[in-house]
């Protein structure tokens, strides 16, 4: 009969699915965390190095749940399972690159974040897409040009030169790109009127 | 003949109660509104306009809980989360009123514990109406929207210490949200909370 | 901070639903399989009572099944979750009220499905509702109707007779109600058709 | 600058996706054109072999898109594009099945198919999921359901009962499976239906 | 001051040309109806009735000719690919009247070519009338369903013969297809063939 | 067959668009370009006529492809597909009527574009629409009220004035128009709110 293998291989592959299910839950927990404590930026511009320092601190914890789900997927077919933790990758990549420019002023590189991120999960065939790494990097000016309003408010009038440049040199680098990714383009398209919101911040502190 | 229970009875008294908790949450909706309305006067209001203001208020409070304690009264020995859709938009209306009210008067965050026993307190009876976390958290949220319209108008005002208070107590989203209903409310109360920094933002410009 | 208690209860109900779910995915999988089993009646006429018997066999098993569910719920809150065991209830009753109509020619009480699949699980506050009991024979006249067919082409001519009596009283019954489920009221319109068809086979076996 | 490797990563996994896009069309055109071959039974009952022998005939051609295709693709990411021929593989795997037990009277098995449709390309990496299979055969009942009409009409009253058997068999078959795909599971329940209408033309050929 | 070209002016123009080709495309459509009604009365009329009906239809074809001639003269010299939506549907639905006009006369397939050959040969000033290959074959599937019609019919006189004329004559989907909107006619015409299928199988048992 | 050669005119047609492709392509990646191009004009007041002629340089390219475009396809056909160029057209018209003022102050004229743009194209029946020409117009204030912000951040003070007035005469050239088009019309619309951003700025210059 036909049929009869095919429970077997209908269960090991619902294992496989219960096994990363615990996982992606709590992948999913820690970088909704990190990315609601960025949040807090906005409301103590003169403590961010400390909330990036906090934000980040949950790094460790999330690379080992990468390198225990990495451990349950079989060889060859992290793909089939990538978009479970698609969207956990996009907000992480965000809570880098946003909180590495607030501390380091440069804009973090994709290697590192898979590092620090995946470890050893690497090895074992994950990895952070390029579409997810610039899908992040596209989500920060929109919150940069809240931060620039928000500073202004809390007296800092260096912040939003800084971030000006910042936003300035995102988009100048993803004009070279030759984006074929249709979202990709739209969310970049839309840092334009972060770019305005931005400058409209510049001018007013400029006379 | 094949007979049935008496489904069309114990149906139609399933159906009455949940019509009769639907009206009372629209009443307690309606009466938390005027309440909020009777609250945005008190800002502005000389010191004895609002003491007649939260005298008001008090006694609009206490005939809302009128509303509540019919509720216990006929969620009494029946699924209180059978019916808790019928009532959950009132509820939430409620507590959007009253973590106003205690704001306005304390400048602290009403708990769910106080207004909970606020109601119980004032029912002759002393029934217990519970109200669930989620309901809690939702009111808080339509509360924010309060908090910053008190914003706007501070700054309307030139009371710039006010908003500087307020724009503190406006929670900074802190909560890692994993609920469908609630994280629609908190992206809602974001966008409304990006407005208020921009007007704050013009103002200090 | 107000938050963090609240953090805690949804934690908590998150709990619930995390150990309600293999209970609910094991009802939900005997309750197909009872299901399931029933469809076989149509192939084998002669042996409808053995697989009646094999169907309500694993009763049992359920009832097991709800019991440790009605304990994870905490009390008062079962009508909170009863979505996601109601579509079980509702194949759980078909295939009652159709195997006890099929071996003892009666229909079967609501106060007894609820007995045998609930029992302990009763007094913890599960429940069959009026409706779940409705619906489920509801879906019995369309599978008599199939039924009649398959026992005509099994040389079986009295099992149409029998049929054809039991789906009118079951209509008549219906008939009383004043259903305000409008759910409900569509699948009674639709016992009509199975009428019909069961109709025109004794019609076909008459002449 | 952290932008300036994007391009070239980009570049290389367009040049992939442009590689695959004549294949993918070229699998697209033959399965359909395979499917739509198998479609001439219903009016051609006394030329089935003939009909199935030719649809089978494009299987070569077939097989040399799909190794090309899977030359195409870097090692382990076969599952990153297998949207791009999933559909088509579920309509190779509809025409399989029913032409092979139309010619021989048997179930093909998965292994057989992806041996002859994919070939090489299995090495590299490509497979039929268990999914798909499951899918093709979830379609087969619906066809032969019309095909049992249309061979009554015919003149054929032999093939209705071979039919009403072999479906009954794949219902079967799939009652012991613990499916746990929606879709599938849905389709599996749409089987029903087909059994019933087949069921009634055996019945009115046998009155 | 800044000066455009003269928009308003020949835009009206386009939208003019446009509306005209819509209205002659729904007179086209509802001819072309009224003519396969008519032609539905001819398969159960007797010899010399048939021959009228035939007459009259084709009367009524040269008159809705005189629509494509007013539409090839509104469109020379202008872009036909820019106005085909407006006109396409009229087209469509006459090409399904001819296709059955010529069914049941010749029992034969009309082709693409004497379709438009036969408008051409009634213009006056012989202007040709281009039909696009795609909508042949939507009307090809439009007439499909007409020649189902015909074969319920056929089967409720009881000619069997014709059945089997008409069965043999629908084109079973030996197409494989990509594009969007045939693939919808064609999924819809296949369920129509299921049904008469279904009916031809009732007669016979 | 009637169909066998409706199969081999659908074939050609579908040679049509392969043909097209690529060169749609490229002309969607070079007027993204050229418009990008143009965005850096905001941080970069003191260059603004190298920008303008950076991006105009791409003209001839663009020409050449748009030339094979129009031999790609059959005579009398463009209409039908014109919907596939329609959106790089008007960024093009954006970049030009853009560039023009900002060089030579004057608004630039359809036929102008159109010969540069399409050159030969013309002749094989391609064109620029009268609404794409203004469409490209009415994008033109918002990118100017963004320079208007950017020029006094930069201590360029007359720029903002001649601006507020090519604007205003953007928007009273609109007003003569009997525009039929929503879509047109509610950009009109929104050219308001840019005249409103510049005279807040010349009011702020001016006190």
């Amino acid at each position: 009969e036909a049929f009869s293998k095919c429970n077997e291989i209908m269960e090991a592959e619902s294992k496989v699915r219960e096994d990363m299910k615990p996982l992606i839950k709590e992948i999913e927990r820690i970088s909704r965390s990190m990315s609601a404590t960025m949040q807090q930026i906005h409301g103590k511009i003169s403590q961010i190095e400390e909330i990036c320092d906090k934000a980040l601190s949950q790094v460790p914890e999330l690379q080992t749940n990468f390198v225990q789900l990495s451990n349950s997927i079989p060889k060859g077919m992290q793909y089939k399972y990538q978009m479970s933790w698609k969207h956990s990758l996009g907000q992480v990549v965000f809570v880098f690159v946003l909180s590495e420019w607030l501390k380091n002023n440069h804009l973090v590189k994709l290697e590192t974040i898979t590092e620090r991120v995946l470890g050893a999960a690497r090895d074992n065939g994950l990895s952070i897409e390029l579409e997810d790494y610039l899908f992040g990097i596209c989500s920060v000016p929109n919150e940069l040009s809240r931060l620039c309003v928000n500073s202004v408010t809390a007296s800092n009038y260096t912040l939003p030169l800084r971030i000006s440049q910042f936003v300035g040199e995102i988009y100048a680098g993803f004009r070279l790109l030759n984006l074929k990714n249709d979202g990709l383009r739209k969310k970049y398209d839309g840092i334009k009127y972060d770019m305005k919101k931005i400058e409209e911040v510049v001018y007013d502190i400029s006379i | 003949q094949v007979r049935y229970t008496s489904y069309p009875d114990s149906q139609q008294e399933q159906n009455d109660r949940r019509e009769r908790l639907i009206k009372l949450s629209r009443d307690t909706t309606i009466a938390s509104k005027r309440l909020i309305f009777l609250l945005h006067r008190f800002p502005s209001s000389s010191e004895s306009e609002g003491e007649d203001i939260m005298t008001e208020a008090q006694s609009q409070m206490q005939s809302i809980h009128a509303n509540f304690h019919s509720m216990s009264a006929d969620l009494m020995n029946h699924d209180y989360y059978k019916y808790h859709r019928a009532f959950s938009p009132g509820v939430q209306e409620y507590l959007e009123a009253v973590l106003f009210k205690e704001y306005l008067q304390t400048k602290t965050l009403l708990t769910l514990e106080k207004a909970q026993s606020d109601i119980k307190e004032s029912d002759a009876e002393g029934r217990e109406f519970i109200i669930t976390h989620m309901d809690y958290l939702l009111g808080i949220a339509d509360f924010t929207g309060e908090l910053m319209r008190l914003c706007i108008n501070s700054v309307a005002l030139g009371q710039h210490e006010e908003v500087d208070l307020h724009l503190k107590f406006l929670p900074f989203l802190p909560m890692s949200i994993n609920d469908r209903e609630l994280g629609k409310k908190y992206e809602v109360m974001k966008q409304s909370l990006i407005k208020v920094e921009n007007v704050v933002f013009n103002v200090t410009v």
